[in-house]
């Protein structure tokens, strides 16, 4: 463990648990959805976020009900992390109708009403001045709310990153900016996408307040969103913190992986967020082996119904194909 | 606010109503605050209401109009002004990825109440970027409803019309109207977009037109009323959906159509109406249809060249002219 | 070269054809390099070549696309790879106000030798915001042309034929094309890109379509003509600009047509080809006009919602049917 | 005269005429344009670069034949600084067939390909990627050429400014981008448009070398222009120049200026940029007041020339519209 999650030492047994359970309901889910894949049950794009765990999970400890959350297309984990049904985002992942959005998304577009979940987006970039917009609302009516948009490294490239900074900097909104980088842009390394590659820095061009973390340790991200949060809930104004991590898999389920070399990722598995964390819980006292297995068990069984669920699922009927393309009834 | 005023005042008072009637809505785009609109739309409306509900933004389509698809979504009522056309280029992948998309794709859960106007159109000499009609594009995207007032009362009263609609709504103010008097209603009151209007009744053809192009096509009725052809001119006024009704049953009654359209010819609005008139209403046709459009030309700077590239009222009278003499 | 080959190995040899021929030639876009090109397309380039000529750019669009416009107008030739459509949007100001726009502008000061390749349509059950095919929107735009390959030979020819057009060129590659197999000709030639291909002769009704429906059209045509019903089938091949000649020798011989485009409905090309159809041969038609486009919904995940959202040979095939018994 | 004047005593007498002479050229060009402009002999959007003279004569100082330019909608000060004839920029100011675009470009688009003159941009950012593509044609043809890209500060918030640096310092690109500061993007102000109101201070983010320089002052532009092209050339990457300046006029002929106070608008006219320049040009003994009434009476007598050249010119035969929309004749 790092010295980050090592200056937490108020980590309750409770709490370590919960961080625990939270990343390996992550992995387990996605480990079957890859399996799901080659079963041709789950179609089109399917991006894994396996190794980027603890980000969302770290981040979502910092967020209340209340807050909103915008996502891309790597976006089970932060669904789970934010307390989607795993039941519920399964079906989504099999174009069920009883899927978070009816089906009609898939992966790459979870969304939740319920939960302030605004997606799962598609266009790299495109969902930053959505998080920019919906924390200008909340802003507007002093609600106290935030709002977090997850993005990869490679988005910083794109000119609405640029343009989501300065206008949540412009107006002190409270937008928490969490970079995920891990390095890679489906094949294009940072180093040949960013001529400056510490991304956090590109956040002092707006004067907005960042920070580096290590990405692979669940304590140090959490530590981080905190504090970020805090200072959002105190009006200071957005925050930004790029978190270090690494996808253990490939971009998605087209991908040969030429553009790195398999030593690169075995180095960066060996810290594993997962087991990292498990293993340094158990060294603390924080948790016991038992305990470990019943989580595994539990996520196991969650999968396992989750996967119950979505088969059991229905398809939309095609009569239903331009349902919801506008709001039915009369106007608000 | 009856009396005479001008277009630009009639969209004013739609927006002032808007701000009043609702604390949700509030307006954002560049220059709508201390410079008062670049076409003076917004003119005294940050003394009115505060930098809070009148917000200037920096020069990024694309980051404020998303900006407003998010506030919509969060609860909001925002109206974003991309001050023309030919600059919502940068802001198009948020309004068709994210403002008409999201509900569908989402299965319904959100609705976007965002509102979205820019001024579009020629005849200013602006040259060729700042003189686009890209109407068309808009109307091709599912999941907007997209406007396009061409009176004054339709300027005022879409926009409240607009605010109310819990889906993105697009409007598009040709810019010859702005300077456009007429007589505003006392009271505002929200206009129905359902149904496109005839503005001109008549029997030998149909005119149909939307936006700035209205007036050339009045004009050109009255010209050719003169020589004896009663043209009856219909304004689309929503240009999406289009109301298939109102203009079927007027091609019914004349049996010749026209369209009129600022928008370049190839896979212009004009094109959409006339393969629906013949998809419903072929067998009615004694003509083959016509259109008038902009030459597909970037649109040059010098007036006498602007105005070959626009439509004008002569190449209207003569289109008539010839669907007339047809067989 | 020849034997069995895939559209994508024909692209690929397109575009290595013209990097070793012109040494101006270079590729550049989102992960053509290391990665080999989203759809594999370019894999192999970069070893081949080396790093300036296959030149992974960051996510970028506006940026990249306009230093194509940039490096075309500096004397390079330029094939920059937009991965698809959808992420095309964010670049299409550079393309509508910069490539399009400043041959007319600068009154014929410079041309702009850039490609620019994207992938586009629906069928892999990627969802609204990667399913687009926006292909009428680039037909609108005049000063650059816009083509669609559906074959093979048109993949590999093409690229060459747009390499040495003075003008910007769109090329449209349709995602369900890619793993098509067929045979390539020996030798690289060029292909002419102002005709539209005859795919079927027939003699009842003209089909025209283009990219990846074309496939589906054959495929109508020959449960047509099990039928009794002798379609001809028509690849628009170019968009832009449109190849009327070969449409209306089509429709006066058949006399009846039909449209079939992925786009959406409103709006759509196929609006455009049944105007232009009306304008110049209405007396010549039998029956109305008909087409068979995508419904005008978000693309929606599930395949039975994705099927039912796109154009389908059954669909085809009973539009044709009532267009035959129509009258 | 500032310090950095001070700095660059190798000023020779011709040179010094030559710069003022150059700034007179622009102010007088524009003066007679406003006035044609109430006389609407000139039409569309008209937009005066009166006040930052210094800037363009200072950067094209710097330049050689073989470099590119490519300026924005405020251009006309470019185009004289870079060399185009007075007479045919009136003439498309006229849009007469004469006019360095045929006159179908206007004010907003004088191009020229001679002089390497790539407009005449009226999208705000729009230009910046054009910049960075020539120089990715002049680097890979190793030519040695540079492109200077000039643009507003308002240009500053858009996407395409970030994606445009960060592929020209990826990249290595000789582009210099010249950022003309007048504090104002139509009516709205610096710091309501950006949450980092030093410009200079973005070009960090992706690692560009970067200064900020009195605008009003030519000859620090110049010194400026100079030691960035020189590092262009020696291959360096991209040079970014913020320069420090103000328009005395309107944004356009349309706009009544509410967003900002005459007592500002009348503090900076007291820094003309020509009439500091002429006044220490004379205290230094390189210039002789008779000398700085010759180049006037010189200008004077080219921009009546080139106005008689305009008047004198001929419309664009209506059956040429559709000329040149494509490039006629044979692939190249
Ligand atoms: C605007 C846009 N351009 C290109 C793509 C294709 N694409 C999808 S994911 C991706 C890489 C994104 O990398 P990053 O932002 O680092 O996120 P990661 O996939 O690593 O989580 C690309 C190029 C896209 N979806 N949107
Ligand atoms: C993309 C885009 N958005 C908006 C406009 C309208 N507009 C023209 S100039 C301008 C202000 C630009 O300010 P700045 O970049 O500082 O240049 P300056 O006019 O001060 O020289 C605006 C908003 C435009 N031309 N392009
Ligand atoms: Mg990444
Ligand atoms: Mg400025």
């Amino acid at each position: 463990m790092t010295g980050a999650a090592a200056d937490k030492p108020h980590l309750s047994r409770a709490h370590a648990r919960e961080l625990l359970h939270q990343m390996q309901r992550i992995r387990s889910f996605e480990e079957k959805c890859a399996e799901l894949y080659t079963q041709e049950k789950i179609r089109g794009f399917l991006h894994l976020y396996i190794g980027q765990e603890a980000v969302a999970v770290g981040v979502m400890q910092a967020l209340e009900a209340r807050d909103g959350i915008v996502a891309t297309y790597r976006e089970h984990g932060h669904a789970l992390a934010r307390g989607l049904d795993m039941g519920r985002v399964m079906a989504e992942m099999y174009g069920k109708q009883e899927g978070s959005s009816r089906g009609r998304g898939g992966s790459m577009h979870i969304f939740d009403a319920a939960g302030r979940f605004y997606g799962g987006n598609a266009i790299v970039g495109g969902g930053l001045p959505i998080a920019v917009g919906l924390a200008l609302a909340e802003r507007m009516r002093a609600s106290g709310a935030v709002c977090v948009a997850f993005f990869g490294e490679g988005a910083a490239a794109e000119g609405e990153f640029h343009e989501s900074l300065n206008l949540a900097a412009l107006w002190r909104l409270p937008v928490l900016f969490v970079c995920e980088n891990n390095l890679y842009a489906m094949g294009t390394a940072l180093r040949i996408s960013e001529s400056e590659p510490e991304i956090w820095r590109k956040a002092a061009s707006y004067r907005i307040a960042a920070e580096a973390v290590d990405g692979m340790d669940v304590v140090a991200v959490e530590a981080a969103a905190r504090r970020a949060v805090h200072s959002l809930r105190e009006g200071e104004g957005p925050f930004f913190i790029e978190c270090r991590t690494y996808r253990f898999r490939a971009h998605s389920m087209f991908d040969a992986q030429l553009y790195r070399q398999k030593a690169e990722v075995e180095e960066w598995k060996k810290r594993c967020p997962i087991r990292m964390f498990g293993d340094w819980a158990v060294a603390a006292g924080l948790l016991h082996p038992d305990e470990i297995e019943a989580i595994g068990r539990e996520v196991e069984a969650e999968v396992a119904t989750a996967v119950r669920f979505a088969e059991a699922g229905t398809w939309e009927p095609v009569a239903d194909l331009r349902r919801d393309v506008m709001t039915p009834g009369e106007a608000s | 606010m009856s009396g005479t005023a001008t277009y630009r005042d009639a969209v004013r008072a739609g927006i002032r109503d808007a701000l009043i009637r609702d604390p949700r809505c509030f307006l954002m785009g560049e220059d709508v605050g201390r410079y008062g609109g670049c076409y003076a739309v917004s003119k005294g409306l940050l003394d009115e209401f505060g930098p809070e509900r009148i917000r200037d933004t920096p020069l990024s389509e694309s980051g404020f109009v998303g900006a407003g698809i998010g506030a919509a979504l969060g609860g909001m009522r925002p109206i974003v002004e991309v001050m023309t056309v030919n600059f919502s280029l940068l802001c198009l992948d948020q309004i068709l990825n994210n403002a008409a998309t999201i509900r569908h794709m989402s299965g319904g859960q959100f609705s976007i109440p965002v509102v979205i106007r820019m001024a579009s159109g020629a005849g200013r000499q602006l040259a060729a970027q700042h003189s686009h009609s890209l109407e068309v594009w808009y109307a091709h995207i599912p999941g907007i409803r997209v406007l396009a007032p061409a009176t004054l009362e339709d300027a005022q009263g879409m926009l409240w019309t607009a605010i109310v609609d819990p889906d993105p709504v697009v409007i598009f103010e040709n810019v010859m109207l702005y300077n456009m008097t007429g007589s505003l209603p006392a009271e505002v009151r929200p206009v129905d977009i359902d149904k496109a209007a005839i503005r001109r009744a008549g029997t030998d053809l149909s005119i149909v037109t939307y936006g700035g192009s209205l007036w050339k096509c009045m004009a050109a009725a009255a010209a050719l009323a003169e020589a004896g052809i009663d043209a009856e001119v219909i304004d689309l006024r929503t240009l999406r959906p289009l109301d298939d009704e109102t203009i079927m049953a007027s091609v019914r009654r004349t049996r010749r159509a026209l369209l009129v359209d600022e928008g370049w010819r190839s896979g212009s609005l004009a094109a959409e109406i006339m393969a629906r008139i013949v998809e419903q209403c072929f067998w009615s046709l004694d003509a083959p249809l016509a259109r008038v459009c902009s030459e597909e030309v970037p649109i040059p700077y010098p007036k006498h060249l602007e105005d070959a590239a626009l439509p004008q009222v002569s190449a209207i009278v003569e289109a008539a002219r010839r669907i007339m003499g047809a067989r």
